[in-house]
């Protein structure tokens, strides 16, 4: 390939440069010419793109390159600024860039009549700078720095509308859930460069292969250059893959991402669905090695466990938006599966479809909120616009919206002629697969995942027909006449961008053979000796779609057609998982009973007792630290002032002594002499 | 038969002494022509100040001169009743300005100006005060010593209650004489015991201590204290220190300037010449003299905490300053801890006094009395406001003021024994533990002054006067000296 | 005459020039200020930019590899059998004082340009600032020991008049609380300092000094000396040298502020005026860790080996500590005083660790808390001048009404809550980083105590975001109707002050290098003192 | 014959007696007598003490020069007592307490 285009290595640096400078100049330049933002931000991203696409040409299918400068040196280590470029890196660009510039151009639409525009922008490339140079980056502590600046811009941009009070919270919430996830990447850094000396991605985990080399012997984990208990070993995974668990929104660091809904949802399509939760799977590939037994199969069972209790909660929300995030929870957590049963090709390959479908799906329920809320403008109506029970029979007002949306629920529910068939089916089978080496109990994750890829469809297939199929329940449920409400088709802006998408979520962009994985260009590149055949790849596909597609047409008749419904509205199922599985609730009542009843102390604290796991924490070290004020000014203080009443109990007798009485003087006199003089006599 | 001392041999002795005795006989001139001036010539309070004024001078000149001419090694006038070497000369000199600059205030001092009697036979009796102590300092016999420290304490008698219109001077001033008298008459006693088993009034013939030698430790402590009774009266340190708050609060607040400081001067050197024998004769006095420190400390510190007047405050402070010295007492005795000596008493005694002239000036600019009436004073005078806080500063013994290299001195010359002087450290922590206590009450000043609003003050008149130049320039020295404190180490 | 010497004595010079000038030019008074303030800044940058590194120029216990010495024989009193006091004016920088210089200029300029809002008695004002300006840049120089206490004490003068007199409600009690504080530790640290002048002698001359250099040479010391290394002196029975440590250590302890030496710190912010407060925040705080590494820790190595793991326990007790009360705080400049005990409490553990890595963090740690909390506090000063209430709930949605300062105040916030790209990030992964590898290169601290103090960064966030959430977002209200008047968006000066700093906080994130280049060298050495 | 030990102890209890006094004594006048009879037990120390000096006559001296200056003393003494009397009417010691603590 590198005869096609042959550039040299400085060019590639170049380029490199290109691709991240762009975005953060538009980052100022969106801040400084107003009137343009979104036409600098545009530019930008277009030339990070095509930047993107050489990159891509050039690396692609061929070695790994590695230029760094000097940063920061120590005595013992020293930490380079650099750019790794291997076939993940360039893919993940690609992938980035492209989503990127299309919801830059959605975005231009959605967000116009927004007076804080050129702001939106800005954030939108600042996003973009630091996902790409986490990308790019070549060691774990940039990967760290671009980490946080990735949360910092979504916490921007979750609380772009900073005077909804929700939003605010839910930025918060956002950011300091990330924060603590965080704080396991520090330590996880920390633990390498004491152990390895050294942070380079490729010294510890390409060419250099230090983890190779070091290596646990009776107790100890043995480096070239330090030796510690082997427990650090696993301690070092968790604490990375805690790292990723809070990016990627994994049980129990998962409740932040359905309240960062609050966002504009292009946003959500860009940042909370394709790319940015994705980090969390990109760091574990790209530290795979790391990880050993015991790691790999926590990561597992975290991944299928969240992928099954997300999939269960989207079966009942109505608030569309929520839905699509908690999909996207449990797809990260098919992902986080993939990873943890060995199979990182599929993690991959899977990360970049879903990126694909689920922005599709987020973009298209933003042309039906953007509709629904001109509508409510127009009319000064009150509804949520995002309640699917408001909706119906829009596929006739909106075909194009309808049909791409529809590919996209395919692809996600993985039927045939579809991307997400491809990658889903590539996880499933690596499980069986692994269940099948391990055995025993292991067999539970297979049937989990199953489970969980029906109810996938069923949860993305009831949107669909709530949505678009059946007909229009707004105005029947507002009492108002029919025709008033106008729903029209999407316009250019909005268009074109969900269509180039729908492209991508079909089989032929991944693989010519519909129906083989192994023939996909992408999967061959990262996994060639990967799923040489088996009997899995027969069976798990076909039994799986077979299934799909019954509850395919169950899903029909039931909200479409309205043939029948579940009555299951007032079980406990239901509301279990209509309640998020009553997590926030749980974390709540941890520690928030004992509060109320001190809530004249803390009336501040009951603001914000609904929002979940970051007050309630927060609550209870306020609990701690009100404690500890209260020690600061009661005991420290106190103490000082302990010292200060001394002084007024000896000024007292002092004062007794002086007693102005002339001749009481002269007695004290001689009584302090006498007792100086006993004192001589006895020592 | 023991044969009496060879007359021609002593007259001799005597002819020869007189010419070292010059600054002495200086001021007893100056004393009796003062005298003669107020019998003859009316209305002569300038010239009696300017006599006075000249004849400190003259002295302060004659001891200049000797301290120049002076040989090193020490010898004794009068067969034995003075001695005479540099270091003797050195608190002479010191005492004497301290003395001059004690009399340019008490000519200031409005309440001495207003007695009704005027201030004439003040001045003689100050003269005969300054003889007094400038003889103790040099006095190598119990006879010199008492005489001197009795001269000295009936002028401080009648100074204290020279102005006696108000029920309570006049207590102060019986309370301090009653006292007085009873503690100089305990000492009395016990130097009747010190020249019984010596025999001899000579303080530095050998063999008082091989007296001391023999006799039992019972009482050798008994004398050694009864004798510290008279000498710790004029010091004021525990417990005979109860007579000073109550005497410098009522006497008029120059009187109270100069008995804070001259006498201490005279009184400390003394002690600290016969800080050596005193060693040697008893294993305890060092033990009983850190004990009265640190029990002094803790009383002038403690006390002066709650105080509202401030010259009641100042009184117990200059207490607290009494304990701190001391502790030097304990040390080897050598040049060098005398002039360390010497140097915190010179640091003492300018900001001391300064501290008094300025608490003089505001009180007849203001009339402020207490700490309460000083609120907000910074607002209104800013020339005097300001040195009172500069000689506070020094007090607390904070750079770059005199007082701090004063404490930094007795400190570091005092940790250089810990290991040699035994409970040294406890007592060390006392001092600094009282330093950090004494910020409270020093601070009162300027937290009052300029920290607080004033509210009601009073303005009068406020004509600057020549006092208020000495304050400055005292201020001034303050602050060089805790900057260069060499050019101020005469000796 | 060195530049040292005149960095020093400008100010005083501008001070006597202010009380000579007669009243009526009171308003020029602020220009003088930052015109001495705009002189040291020059000076300090040249010295910055002449600053040479390398094995040459390591400084710390080699008298001749400091850099822009200067000499003068300055006291010779007589005390005791140990001959002459030998005090000398003895300069120098060597790689831990420079960049503190450089800051305390800076401060030193804001300061200056935040004094705008003193409306009285400004002749007394800027005098005290410009000697309180002397005595911090005296620290900072001084290398006889004596000379740097004379500098320490003449520092706490100026400041309990400036906080009690230009200061809040309650000024008085701040001011003595802060003032008696400090002395506590300092008269204790006065015996100390006399009692190592009589174990050092001055190895060229052979009688006793005070230069702090040769004290930290063992072979400087007498065989007999209290705090001789060889002979095991005990002082009320504790090893002579373990107490000397711990009362030095506990002198500039209260002046970092460590917990439980801190509570001065959050009475003296509240009631001092803005720029006192930013002093005290930007350059005091540093005079503390700056003495605990040039003195406690220089001085008496041993001890601090021995006693790391308390040192950095107390670290991590300072970070948590303080940060959790600050999330209890509803006083906007409460919380950011609290905040600083806080932050410089990874500073003790980085120094713990004895670690490269560590200490440099812990220095980079120094100077953007310099930066950071400067600006934190003018934020705070901005608000409180406009409405004279710092009452965290009494405004909110404040985005809407102000967002120029807002922005500021984000930047301000998330610089200081440790996000990458600003100082205060390295500075904290740096410390956080060498303390997790002492236990493997060193084994002082254990590795726990890492990931412990790594809490602190999540519960900065925690109180600083919540802050801005309460304050800033949501709806506009504020207590009463007439401050949404006096509530004017930043104006040209105050956006002039705050640039420099925000710029600084994100070079030093970005090029971190142009700081730990400089120390470095002297940074190796000092780790030397500790093998 | 009369030895030492009999003067010292009739000294020593004169000296106690002027102690009891002093500080017993409601008059100021007494007082001051107290403080007399302390100055004369010294007085017949000092005369005791010289028969045993290597020097003549130097405790007869120096009793001399005590006898002069207790009496200035105790004049100066009755004229602040004097003094104090016109003020407060009265001379009891412990009346004058107004300055204290």
């Amino acid at each position: 390939m590198d005869s096609i285009i042959n550039i040299s290595n400085q060019m590639v640096l170049i380029l490199a440069f290109l691709l991240i400078c762009a975005p953060l100049i538009s980052f100022f330049f969106s801040l400084i010419f107003k009137r343009f933002a979104s036409l600098i931000a545009i530019t930008a991203i277009s030339i990070s793109f095509i930047a993107a696409i050489i990159l891509f040409i050039k690396v692609w299918f061929s070695k790994t390159l590695h230029f760094s400068i000097p940063w920061i040196a120590f005595n013992n280590f020293d930490i380079r600024l650099g750019f790794l470029f291997n076939d993940l890196t360039v893919l993940m660009l690609l992938l980035i860039t492209l989503i990127a510039l299309l919801v830059h151009i959605y975005s231009v639409e959605y967000i116009r009549k927004d007076k804080l525009k050129p702001r939106y922008f800005a954030y939108l490339s600042l996003f973009c700078f630091s996902m790409l140079s986490l990308v790019l980056a070549d060691n774990l502590f940039l990967i760290y720095i671009f980490w946080e600046l990735v949360g910092f811009s979504s916490y921007l941009l979750i609380g772009f509308w900073f005077t909804k009070e929700k939003a605010v919270s839910a930025n918060k919430k956002a950011f300091i859930m990330n924060r603590l996830g965080d704080l396991g990447f520090l330590a996880g850094i920390m633990i390498m460069l004491s152990h390895f000396h050294t942070l380079d991605i490729d010294a510890l985990f390409g060419s250099g292969n230090l983890i190779a080399s070091s290596f646990t012997s009776n107790g100890m984990w043995v480096s070239p250059f330090n030796m510690m208990p082997d427990y650090w070993l696993t301690i070092a995974g968790l604490c990375f893959f805690a790292g990723a668990a809070a990016k990627s929104a994994q049980f129990p660091l998962h409740t932040w991402l359905p309240d960062a809904m609050e966002g504009p949802t292009a946003v959500s399509s860009l940042i909370h669905a394709a790319t940015m939760v994705a980090a969390g799977v990109f760091l574990l590939v790209r530290i795979a090695p790391l990880f050993n037994e015991s790691v790999l199969i926590i990561i597992a069972s975290i991944g299928v466990f969240t992928a099954f209790m997300a999939a269960t909660i989207a079966l009942t929300q109505n608030d569309i938006k929520r839905v699509l995030a908690f999909s996207t929870i449990s797809q990260l957590g098919f992902m986080m599966l993939a990873i943890g049963v060995g199979d990182e090709a599929s993690a991959i390959f899977h990360l970049v479809t879903h990126a694909f479908f689920k922005c599709l799906l987020f973009l298209g329920a933003g042309i039906i909120i953007h509709e629904l809320h001109h509508l409510k403008e127009k009319h000064q109506l009150q509804f949520d616009e995002q309640d699917m029970t408001f909706m119906g029979g829009l596929f006739k007002s909106m075909p194009i919206t309808a049909i791409v949306f529809i590919i996209a629920a395919m692809a996600l529910s993985g039927l045939p002629f579809t991307s997400g068939y491809l990658s889903k089916d590539a996880i499933l089978i690596s499980v069986f697969e692994w269940a099948d080496v391990k055995g025993g109990v292991f067999w539970i994750f297979p049937i989990i995942v199953s489970l969980t890829s029906w109810l996938t469809t069923f949860y993305i297939f009831r949107v669909v027909f709530k949505v678009f199929f059946g007909d229009f329940r707004l105005p029947q449920l507002l009492e108002a006449d029919h025709h008033q409400f106008k729903i029209h088709e999407a316009n250019v802006w909005l268009k074109y961008p969900v269509m180039v998408l729908a492209v991508f979520c079909v089989t032929f962009v991944f693989s010519f053979q519909p129906f083989s994985l192994e023939a996909s260009w992408l999967f061959n590149e990262l996994a060639p000796q990967q799923h040489v055949g088996g009997i899995y790849h027969i069976l798990v596909p076909i039994y799986i779609n077979i299934l799909s597609l019954g509850l395919l047409l169950i899903t029909y008749l039931a909200y479409a057609r309205n043939k029948f419904s579940f009555g299951l509205e007032q079980t406990w199922i239901f509301k279990f998982s209509y309640k998020q599985w009553y997590f926030n609730e749980i974390y709540d009542a941890a520690i928030v009973k004992p509060t109320l009843l001190k809530a004249k102390a803390y009336y501040w604290f009951d603001k914000n007792v609904i929002d979940g796991l970051v007050n309630s924490s927060a609550t209870a070290i306020i609990h701690i630290s009100s404690l500890a004020n209260w020690f600061d000014v009661y005991i420290i203080d106190g103490l000082v002032n302990g010292v200060a009443s001394v002084v007024e109990r000896l000024n007292i007798w002092f004062r007794n002594v002086q007693n102005g009485k002339v001749q009481h003087y002269i007695v004290w006199m001689l009584l302090i002499m006498i007792t100086f003089f006993i004192y001589l006599m006895i020592f | 038969m023991r044969t009496g001392l060879d007359i021609a041999q002593s007259t001799e002795n005597i002819i020869a002494s007189l010419s070292y005795f010059v600054p002495e006989l200086i001021i007893s001139v100056g004393f009796l022509l003062i005298i003669l001036i107020d019998l003859f010539i009316k209305r002569a309070e300038r010239l009696v100040f300017i006599a006075s004024l000249v004849t400190l001078l003259f002295a302060a000149i004659a001891y200049f001169i000797q301290l120049n001419i002076i040989q090193t090694n020490s010898l004794l006038l009068f067969n034995g009743m003075f001695l005479h070497n540099s270091y003797v000369i050195g608190f002479k000199l010191l005492a004497l300005f301290a003395s001059l600059l004690s009399l340019i205030f008490f000519n200031q001092d409005r309440d001495l100006k207003n007695h009704p009697k005027g201030i004439n036979d003040f001045f003689t009796i100050f003269l005969g005060g300054v003889l007094g102590l400038l003889t103790l300092i040099s006095s190598a016999n119990l006879l010199m010593l008492f005489l001197s420290i009795e001269i000295l304490s009936i002028a401080s008698y009648l100074m204290v209650s020279y102005t006696n219109k108000e029920k309570l001077q006049a207590e102060a001033g019986m309370k301090y004489v009653l006292f007085g008298a009873t503690a100089s008459a305990i000492m009395l006693y016990g130097l009747t015991f010190l020249y019984g088993f010596s025999g001899s009034l000579n303080l530095y013939n050998e063999n008082i201590f091989i007296a001391f030698e023999h006799i039992n430790s019972f009482s050798a402590s008994l004398v050694l204290l009864m004798i510290l009774a008279g000498i710790g009266f004029k010091l004021s340190f525990v417990p005979f220190h109860f007579w000073t708050p109550d005497a410098y609060q009522q006497a008029p607040t120059s009187v109270s300037s100069f008995l804070s400081t001259v006498p201490k001067i005279a009184v400390f050197s003394f002690l600290f010449r016969l800080a050596a024998p005193f060693q040697l004769v008893s294993i305890h006095f060092s033990s009983i003299i850190l004990f009265a420190a640190g029990l002094t400390m803790l009383v002038g510190n403690v006390m002066a905490v709650f105080q509202k007047d401030l010259k009641r405050l100042l009184a117990y402070s200059s207490i607290g300053h009494t304990g701190f010295l001391l502790m030097l007492l304990v040390l080897p005795n050598d040049s060098i801890m005398s002039s360390n000596l010497w140097f915190y008493l010179f640091a003492y005694s300018i900001t001391n006094i300064g501290a008094f002239m300025s608490v003089a000036v505001l009180d007849t600019n203001f009339n402020v009395k207490t700490l309460e009436q000083m609120k907000g004073l910074g607002k209104l005078n800013t020339l005097i406001a300001p040195c009172l806080v500069i000689f506070m500063v020094s007090l607390t013994g904070l750079p770059p003021t005199v007082g701090f290299i004063a404490k930094f001195v007795v400190f570091s010359s005092l940790i250089s024994e810990t290991t040699a002087i035994s409970f040294l450290v406890p007592i060390l922590i006392v001092a600094v533990l009282t330093t950090v206590l004494s910020l409270f009450y020093y601070f009162n000043i300027p937290l009052h002054i300029y920290l607080k609003k004033p509210e009601g003050l009073i303005i009068k008149k406020q004509k600057l006067i020549f006092l208020d130049f000495i304050i400055v320039i005292l201020a001034i020295i303050v602050l060089i000296a805790g900057v260069f404190p060499d050019f101020f180490k005469i000796f | 005459m060195g530049l040292l010497s005149i960095l020093i004595f400008v100010p005083l010079l501008f001070a006597l020039m202010i009380l000579l000038l007669p009243k009526k030019y009171s308003q020029s008074y602020k220009y003088f200020t930052v015109a001495v303030a705009v002189i040291q800044l020059a000076i300090t940058a040249y010295l910055y930019y002449q600053f040479k590194t390398g094995t040459a120029f390591t400084g710390v216990n080699q008298l001749d590899s400091y850099q822009f010495k200067e000499y003068l024989p300055w006291i010779r009193l007589d005390v005791g059998k140990f001959g002459a006091l030998q005090i000398d004016y003895l300069l120098g920088v060597d790689g831990f004082s420079i960049p503190l210089l450089f800051l305390s200029a800076l401060v030193m300029l804001i300061a200056a340009l935040s004094s705008w809002e003193i409306k009285e008695n400004h002749k007394g004002y800027f005098s005290l600032m410009m000697l309180l300006n002397t005595a911090i840049m005296g620290v900072f120089c001084a290398l006889d020991i004596f000379l740097f206490y004379v500098f320490y004490e003449l520092m706490l003068l100026p400041l309990y008049f400036l906080i009690g007199i230009w200061g809040g409600v309650r000024r008085e009690y701040a001011a003595i609380k802060f003032f008696l504080y400090t002395l506590l530790g300092s008269v204790f640290m006065l015996l100390v300092i006399a009692g190592l002048y009589f174990s050092v002698i001055d190895p060229v001359t052979g009688n006793h000094t005070f230069d702090m250099v040769h004290m930290m040479n063992p072979q400087n010391y007498v065989p007999d000396g209290i705090f001789s290394f060889l002979a095991h002196q005990d002082i009320l029975g504790i090893p002579a040298r373990l107490l000397g440590f711990i009362v030095v250590f506990i002198a500039f302890a209260i002046k970092v502020p460590i917990v439980p030496f801190h509570t001065w710190l959050p009475d003296a912010h509240v009631e001092a005026p803005t720029p006192i407060s930013i002093i005290l925040a930007g350059i005091l705080l540093k005079v503390g860790g700056y003495g605990i590494i040039r003195i406690a820790y220089s001085i008496f190595p041993d001890v601090a080996l021995n006693l790391s793991f308390y040192i950095g326990l107390l670290g991590v007790v300072s970070i948590l500590y303080g940060a959790m009360v600050a999330l209890a705080q509803t006083d906007l400049k409460r919380l950011i005083a609290y905040s600083s005990v806080s932050h410089m409490g990874f500073v003790l553990l980085g120094l713990a660790s004895l670690t490269s890595e560590g200490i440099s963090g812990a220095m980079m740690q120094m100077i953007s808390h310099g930066f950071l909390s400067v600006m934190l506090f003018f934020i705070v000063g901005v608000i409180y001048n406009r409405v004279h209430d710092r009452y965290i709930y009494n405004f909110r949605g404040l985005a809407t009404h102000m967002p120029i300062y807002t922005g500021f105040v984000m930047v301000a916030f998330f610089a200081s809550l440790g996000l990458p790209g600003f100082s205060a990030f390295i500075a904290e992964a740096f410390s956080l980083i060498g303390a997790f590898n002492s236990e493997s290169i060193n084994g002082l601290i254990p590795r726990w105590m890492a990931i412990l103090g790594s809490f602190g960064i999540l519960l900065g966030a925690a109180y600083l975001l919540w802050t801005l959430q309460r304050m800033f977002f949501g709806q506009l209200r504020v207590k009463e109707e007439s401050w949404l008047i006096k509530l004017k968006d930043l104006n040209a000066r105050e956006i002039l002050t705050l640039v420099p700093l925000a710029f600084f906080a994100i070079l030093l994130g970005v090029m971190p290098s142009l700081v730990f280049n400089i120390i470095n060298s002297s940074v190796n050495q000092f780790i030397l003192l500790f093998t | 014959m009369i030895s030492l030990q009999h003067f010292l102890f009739i000294a020593a209890v004169l000296f106690c007696l002027g102690i009891y006094a002093v500080i017993t004594r409601k008059n100021a006048i007494q007082v001051l007598i107290g403080i007399e009879l302390m100055i004369n037990a010294s007085i017949l120390n000092l005369v005791a003490f010289a028969k045993y000096d290597v020097i003549n006559n130097n405790g007869q001296l120096f009793a001399l020069f005590v006898i002069v200056l207790a009496a200035a003393s105790v004049a100066v003494g009755l004229v602040i007592i004097l003094n104090f009397f016109k003020r407060v009417k009265t001379i009891d010691p412990n009346k004058a307490n107004s300055l204290r603590g």
